[in-house]
């Protein structure tokens, strides 16, 4: 039976594989092998069909372990009766141990990345003091940028022009996503009867900005909710369409779905 | 977690929780912090403010701290004590060759990639204030004025020096690395885009009932 | 309180000297100052110093300061005190970087405990290409270039760097734990064990006698 592929958020073929067999058991309290198996090969299908596609290098290395697992698969489904190949079946046997051990490699980094992220998340709770001397003292230094090379200088203007964090304080006044989301509302309410059908990606190609986004996709699935659209995708990676159900444009309308969107009013 | 000094024997009042608020924002930042900013942040009145600010001053001052709590141009800010002046001189003199702050590095990045750029527009690139740094850049020599604005107000426009590429070690600005390889990367936003994914996914699964399985 | 009263009728002691010196270096440095170049400038041993700054750090817990005195990175730093986060979040930031992906955390892991380690062999314990990942890393100083292999192709090695150790809010690699105290645990081996198993296994075991378990 098919083990969970939506949640599927991997990196890679090992990583895959990882998720596939320890999900399996939390779905299932066993492994089987047969199920793994067809769950790889599905995910390699949706990804060679998906339209960025596979590029070469990953897809080989998917492909690799894919011809392993089938291997491991057919023996188990046909045991070979004469026992006469017995080189053969350690050879298989050497690669399953081989990818084992990927795997165990594999799980401990992930472990350690754990680790990792939660000493930077308590170490990110403070902040360091960053403000270097004052003026008095830096009139004493005659190297100044001494130790600092063009790549930092690049690295320092990309800090720079990071976004920052919106300071919290303005939430007070403003309540930005609220009229953000009302505003994208708005427009997609007005756009869409005659547009018929759009994808995500072409909703949101006039914009960068990961905020608006996540703010127009906020807007898209109160639509959905409201029953105005109709949400299609093809396959896990393709496209999303966003199809109007709504009827004609209307003034009424646009109230409506404006309406809808006060329950986003924190 | 606001915890209680451990042998302390009465609970820290609202203004010992406004005290240390003061001490961290002040402590991170780079730049004095405004009386008004303070106040709009810790949600208390400026005069409010400037009497835990003056407060807090005498109170290093009287234990005796090898640092000051100083207002200087409207705001607050650490600094070393005055007496501590020859320590200081030493660490920068012999400890290691003394830096540019984030602040003055960031500062100065902007303007050799954005030249000719004016103060404001400089500072709203980075968010805060730039006087400061930009006199203390100016004022080594590493910036310099390159014309005015044609436009009304008719600001001052900066540039690099030619003692900046020096001290960089480049022979001209075409020297300096381009700027794509080092823009904030699209990990982030892949990663944002992969979990809308995956919640459309988990919506029309639902939807559905049938969603894509193997 | 640790001071000293303010009408004080004693002399500040040598440790008090020299708290107040440790005071003044680490507040105008934008960097952990370490232990020994604050034993050099201010010509005390290395222990001596470590103590002074043990008890400061513990008197600014026990007096209940927004800031702490931490030891990160092989040396000493300044830093807001970790309950004053709300605070320092309404406080506009700059540079405080975004978090990293789970691929960037992976990566980083690899390199902390594998390095000297090449590109290609991060990507073959990953089973995926790392080269975009590496860069972000690289770009925000927590990897660095370490050297060259030694062999054919030369490839560049990476390890992490100070800003890395900082950033974790550690003091050195060494206070990360054991590698194989990150192995998983019998149960996952065993479940992975089975996932791969085929029937055939049992017979070769039967018929090998002693091969090689896994």
């Amino acid at each position: 039976m098919p083990v969970d592929v939506s949640t599927e958020v991997f990196e890679g073929p090992l990583d895959l594989l990882l998720q596939l067999i320890l999900q399996e058991e939390v779905d299932l309290y066993e492994v089987s092998l047969a199920s793994i198996v067809d769950a790889y090969l599905a995910t390699i299908d949706r990804l060679i069909e998906s339209e960025d596609g596979l590029d070469l290098e990953v897809a080989t290395e998917f492909l690799l372990i894919a011809a392993t697992l089938v291997e491991l698969k057919t023996r188990r489904l046909l045991p070979d009766p004469e026992g006469d190949e017995l080189d053969e079946s350690i050879w298989l046997w050497e690669e399953r141990d081989l990818l084992l051990a990927r795997l165990i490699e594999c799980k401990t980094f992930k472990n350690v990345a754990e680790r990792v992220e939660s000493l930077l998340t308590a170490a990110g709770r403070s902040v360091p003091r960053r403000a270097g001397l004052d003026e008095r003292f830096l009139a004493i230094t005659p190297d100044l940028l001494g130790g600092v090379g063009p790549d930092d200088l690049a690295r320092a203007f990309a800090r720079a022009v990071r976004p920052k964090p919106v300071p919290e304080v303005s939430l007070h006044h403003v309540t930005p996503i609220t009229a953000s989301v009302s505003e994208a509302l708005g427009r997609l309410a007005r756009t869409l009867p005659y547009l018929g059908a759009a994808t995500f990606r072409e909703l949101t190609a006039d914009t960068d900005d990961r905020i608006e986004v996540v703010v127009r996709f906020l807007a898209v699935l109160e639509l959905y909710k409201e029953g105005l659209v109709e949400l299609d995708q093809a396959s896990t990676f393709g496209e999303l369409t966003v199809s109007w159900l709504g009827g004609g444009h209307s003034e009424v309308d646009v109230d409506l779905v404006l309406a809808g969107a006060d329950r986003y009013d924190g | 977690m606001t915890e209680v000094p451990p042998s302390g024997d009465e609970l820290l009042d609202d203004g010992d929780e406004l005290r240390r608020a003061i001490e961290a924002i002040v402590l991170v930042s780079d730049e004095p912090v405004p009386s008004e900013l303070l106040a709009q942040l810790l949600e208390v009145s400026v005069p409010r403010i400037d009497e835990i600010c003056g407060q807090l001053a005498l109170d290093y001052e009287a234990s005796g701290r090898g640092f000051q709590l100083a207002r200087v141009a409207g705001g607050y800010r650490y600094q070393s004590h005055p007496d501590q002046e020859q320590w200081i001189e030493r660490y920068v003199l012999e400890g290691r060759s003394a830096k540019l702050s984030a602040a003055g590095l960031e500062t100065l990045a902007i303007v050799a990639y954005k030249q000719p750029i004016s103060r404001a527009q400089v500072s709203a690139i980075r968010g805060v204030n730039v006087d400061g740094v930009m006199r203390t850049l100016q004022n080594r020599g590493y910036l310099i004025e390159v014309g005015r604005d044609p436009g009304p107000g008719q600001a001052v426009l900066y540039g690099t020096s030619q003692r900046f590429l020096e001290e960089l070690g480049v022979d001209s600005l075409d020297d300096l690395p381009p700027l794509a390889s080092f823009m904030p990367d699209s990990e982030t936003v892949d990663t944002l885009e992969r979990g809308l994914r995956t919640s459309i996914d988990a919506d029309l699964d639902a939807e559905a009932g049938d969603g894509p399985t193997s």
